[in-house]
């Protein structure tokens, strides 16, 4: 048994030498999780605005729907994609099942509830003030919108990397419906499970340090040009 | 006489119990400064929302150019119409430059022309120092003049100011009241909710009193005539 | 031969690939054929229920009897045997059950229930857990309570698990091997029962139930992984110098 | 071959006849996941305002670390306590490895970050003057603190809400450091893993109902006590 | 004559390359009222937060009881004698009851006798029938109430209000102006900075001018004598 001294030394040097398969793995860790963000932020936030924006009837209960369904286990969204991409299941025909299109399916359906859900906590946040102060200087409801984002942006921008966090994390939903195929499903998250599942500690936190590392330049270039911006404005 | 832009009647607004607003008429002209005035919680400000758009009332009818409709179907007219100031303004966390600008950069003008606009108005309200801090760090004088600047820099045919010389300093007050007898003279309607009398009675056509939910006619300390240049500071 | 055939989905048992025995087997398959091998490594009652599903082409198993009932239930076609390896039980070096050298598997599970083991049970659907579900029942034995820890994972992780816990285990030797350095404190104790054959076949999903299936495919890797080549890179494989499968399709 | 709906009629069949083995599942489930927030919470909360209300140099780069941190796989944090707490581990003496406490303290682990991270974001959106009304007005740091987060509480009970749903759909941790043992530390997500990996998909969905089920339950009630006391405020 | 509760000297603070105070005196003492006027940004708010140790200043002394220390080191001191009034207060997201009994439930004083007070103080500032209402949703000058009467029911030995009579409605104004007159009568120190000269000058025993960044004494339009009763609204 390897300790962890050890182990995480035999991390360091793997990281050092990076090679190809390495660097599909990330290619497509990052991809699939920046493609399923891009794609979802617009929709939550839109949704998020409604909740914290309209009053309905309803609408405290699908506020606490959206708080419940960050609690569905990544598996649980896999499975369900995975019975509805089968073969077996109504849209077998589309052979998405074990294609990092499934993948960015499955991590889209995992990041909707938690920036829906941060997003109405800090829209909901907003000054009453900044609509009517929109609205009144002729902005459109798009525009009031727009506007009421920018107000609570750092809270939104939180939402949004606790998303992303969330799905470039996530290991239940690829490996059920991406099924860790090397070279073309293949995450890091799957991978360190594969690794694990075979014993390869050291590998296993290799990888997650790498994911780490890349994690942490690009959340710092973005909390950089975020305060830029912040100086600037 | 023209017609009013628009003629409220029988407004009504309820919070619980309490019956806030009764009005059975109240006028929006062009050219005209009305002024209201009332104890606090009279319901001064949520009538300037009425007539902004802003707060939904209960009941109310609308004339708008002699067709009467219900206030909700007069809305979008009304917002297109009114510019409504804050009692407490709302700075957006940007430059001043920018606060100010908000309301012409939602329309299609170039962006050479906006800048010269807002220079020329922030010169106007004396702050243009300030035009490139953010508007979160001004004073609270400052920070009410950046309100005025950006409200009435869009030029709509309606003005609703909602205790707009709270926190100005004397000067301030004294060319706030220039500007609205000057956007009165140039045709604008101007409706103030304010406890500010001695600045506001010189310059206003009308002056209302509100109370228990109805407006009062007071009869103005002195009338002005048209034109006359304010430069004695009033209370 | 043309590149852009079809990939082949592959549904097999963590063992073949964690043992690294598909990185020998397929790459010489895919260069001399232009088929791509799409591994997904999945527990045998996964991988079955993929075969069943339509979403795997071909499956590569050790759950004999399940794989027969497969094949006459319609699901798949064309099973054949690949290769084979043997169970072994493993423990402690301390060896509290004092197994260690039984050559009977039933009396050493026995002694692991005396003693109160601990013994780490797969306690999944994989044909290991089969296998010691049946080795128990033949030696008349409901295990159960503290000591029989029904850990619901895979070969590897409950190999761990043994290590951790100082406690039995049964492994198919192909893990096993892999898995040995990592465990100091594990030893093999117990082989050579006959009831400890473990058989991998390997089987077609049968096209006729779902359109798209690659069953052409699927028939030339069957052939890949029977033919003579084939075995031969299974017979060679080995890790440290031991052998993990022994081919079962060719005679020698 | 049964389709989704099958499957899903399944689960729900299973979820009326709640059996013992289930309820133990589920019982450590919630009894892991909320231990780990009750511990983690005032910890976490400490830090996130301590974030937000001092400045101190490399507090930005402190805070793109908590964002940095809710993208760890939590399998790693799993693999990284696994190796602490294994025999030949520094920790290997205390045995904790395979019990509910190293559940515990891998959910603690995971948890912290994204309390913080949601509650820096939450405290941070809080007006300076609330610190300033409390301090001036007689209230000790510690008072005025709490005055504070009772000021953003709305944001805070997301973040809590969220941390909470992140630790109880996690499989990844639990698995490594708890060991899926049946009775003992067999909970929710691992026994969805369990049930997938022999292909039983539809007692997977079944826990999986299970869950959101019991998680929806948690959610509305503490949303319809909030709804009261804001009420009552 | 007894010597300052606080007396500060050499208070600097600047912004940027901006000096915004400069000041080689200041005196807080007992039973005294100071009103400081000045233009919009001119630092009365940020003086007033120095004096009250919520604004750290880029230097200053501070004598307490003829002991002269840094104003880091009389910061404690300081805040548990001054409480400070905003110029925008901020209501906390809770009952107007709650809001003003906030300073006396920081003590360990009995829930009986601190609600009691509170429902006395809410009697005076006529917002007894709002007692159970949220803060938030009050009028701007039932706010500015609120928040006074929040402050000055604690009873500290110096209140330093900032525009404590903004969005107030003449009858309130004229209370507060008693109050204020009343408080310092039985011994507070009082600081006040407003705009709202005609009002202030009456009861200020001390009027500054802050210009440039100094305090320059303004001879007052006329000196009161203690205990005249204000009637007369001014302004
Ligand atoms: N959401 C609400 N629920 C209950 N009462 C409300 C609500 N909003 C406002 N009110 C009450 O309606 C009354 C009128 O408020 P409004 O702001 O219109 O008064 P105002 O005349 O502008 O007062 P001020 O002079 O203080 O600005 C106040 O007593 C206020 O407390
Ligand atoms: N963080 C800051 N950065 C730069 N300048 C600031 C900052 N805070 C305040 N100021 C400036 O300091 C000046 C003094 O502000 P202060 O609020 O003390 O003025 P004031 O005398 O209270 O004005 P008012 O009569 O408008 O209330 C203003 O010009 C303001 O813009
Ligand atoms: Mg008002
Ligand atoms: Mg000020």
């Amino acid at each position: 048994m390897e300790s962890l001294t050890d182990a995480s030394l035999k991390a360091l040097s793997l990281l050092v030498s990076g090679d190809a398969e390495l660097w599909a793995i990330i290619s497509i860790s990052f991809g699939v999780s920046l493609q399923a963000i891009l794609y979802t932020t617009p929709v939550a936030l839109l949704t998020a605005y409604a909740l914290a924006h309209f009053d309905f009837p309803g609408r405290r209960t699908l506020v606490s729907l959206f708080h419940t369904l960050l609690a569905v286990p990544a598996v649980v969204v896999g499975l369900t994609l995975y019975l509805i991409l089968s073969r077996s299941g109504p849209f077998g025909d589309l052979k998405l099942l074990f294609t990092q299109t499934a993948m960015v399916l499955g991590q889209m359906a995992l990041s909707f509830p938690i920036l829906v859900a941060m997003g109405h906590s800090a829209l909901q946040s907003a000054d009453q003030r900044v609509w009517e102060t929109a609205h009144t200087l002729g902005a459109t409801p798009l525009r009031a919108m727009f506007t009421v984002m920018h107000e609570v942006r750092y809270g939104l921008f939180a939402a949004v990397i606790a998303a992303f966090g969330r799905i470039i994390a996530e290991v239940g939903c690829s490996m059920m419906v991406g099924g860790n195929i090397l070279n073309y499903t293949r995450n890091i998250t799957t991978a360190i499970a594969l690794e694990t599942s075979k014993g390869q500690f050291a590998q296993g936190i290799a990888l997650g340090i790498v994911l780490l590392v890349l994690a942490l330049v690009l959340n710092y270039s973005l909390s950089t040009l975020r305060h830029r911006l912040a100086m600037q404005a | 006489m023209k017609p009013p832009l628009f003629l409220f009647r029988h407004v009504t607004k309820r919070f619980g119990d309490r019956v806030l607003l009764n009005i059975d008429e109240f006028a929006v002209s062009e050219g005209v400064c009305t002024l209201i005035s009332g104890d606090n919680g009279a319901g001064k400000t949520t009538l300037l929302k009425i007539v902004s758009g802003l707060v939904k009332p209960d009941s109310a009818k609308v004339q708008v150019k002699d067709v009467e409709m219900s206030w909700a179907k007069a809305r979008a007219k009304i917002q297109r119409s009114v510019v409504y100031l804050h009692q407490e303004p709302y700075m957006l966390d940007t430059s001043v430059e920018r606060n100010v600008a908000y309301g012409l950069r939602l329309h299609k003008e170039p962006r050479a022309s906006i800048y010269e606009k807002v220079a020329e108005a922030l010169r106007w309200a004396r702050l243009d120092h300030l035009a490139h801090r953010n508007a979160r760090s001004l004073s609270g004088g400052e920070k009410q003049r950046v309100a005025l600047t950006r409200a009435r820099i869009v030029n709509p045919s309606v003005l609703a100011l909602d205790e707009p010389t709270t926190n100005m300093d004397q000067q301030s007050r004294i060319s706030t009241y220039q500007l609205i007898d000057e956007l009165r003279n140039e045709g604008m309607a101007i409706l103030v909710a304010s406890h500010d009398q001695t600045g506001f009675t010189p310059i206003a056509d009308h002056h209302f009193q509100l109370l228990s939910g109805k407006l009062i006619e007071v009869e103005p300390a002195f009338k002005r005539s048209r034109g006359t240049n304010i430069t004695r500071l009033p209370g | 031969v043309s590149a852009a055939q079809r990939p082949i989905r592959l549904a097999t048992t963590t063992s073949t690939d964690n043992s690294g025995l598909l990185r020998q087997l397929l790459p010489p398959f895919e260069e001399q054929t232009g088929y791509k091998v799409h591994v997904i490594a999945v527990g045998t009652g996964k991988a079955l229920r993929m075969g069943r599903d339509g979403d795997a082409d071909v499956l590569l198993v050790h759950a004999y009897d399940d794989e027969i009932r497969f094949v006459s239930a319609g699901y798949g076609v064309n099973r054949r045997d690949v290769m084979y390896n043997d169970f072994i039980i493993v423990g402690p070096e301390s060896d509290s059950a004092k197994i260690r050298g039984l050559k009977d598997a039933l009396s050493a599970l026995t002694k692991i229930q005396r003693t109160k083991g601990p013994f780490v049970s797969r306690g999944d659907d994989s044909g290991t857990y089969k296998r010691e579900r049946w080795l128990w029942q033949q030696a008349g034995i409901v295990p159960g309570g503290s000591w029989y820890r029904e850990a619901g994972q895979g070969m590897g992780k409950v190999l761990q698990m043994a290590e951790e816990l100082d406690g039995y285990t049964l492994t198919d030797r192909g893990t096993w091997l892999a898995h040995k350095v990592t465990l100091p404190h594990l030893k093999l104790l117990v082989a050579g029962d006959e009831r400890l054959y473990n058989r991998y076949g390997i089987l077609a999903v049968n096209p006729k139930r779902y359109t798209g299936i690659n069953f052409q495919g699927a028939m030339r890797l069957i052939e890949w992984v029977t033919s003579q080549q084939g075995q031969d890179i299974i017979k060679n494989y080995k890790i440290n110098n031991e052998t993990l499968f022994f081919p079962l399709a060719v005679t020698h």
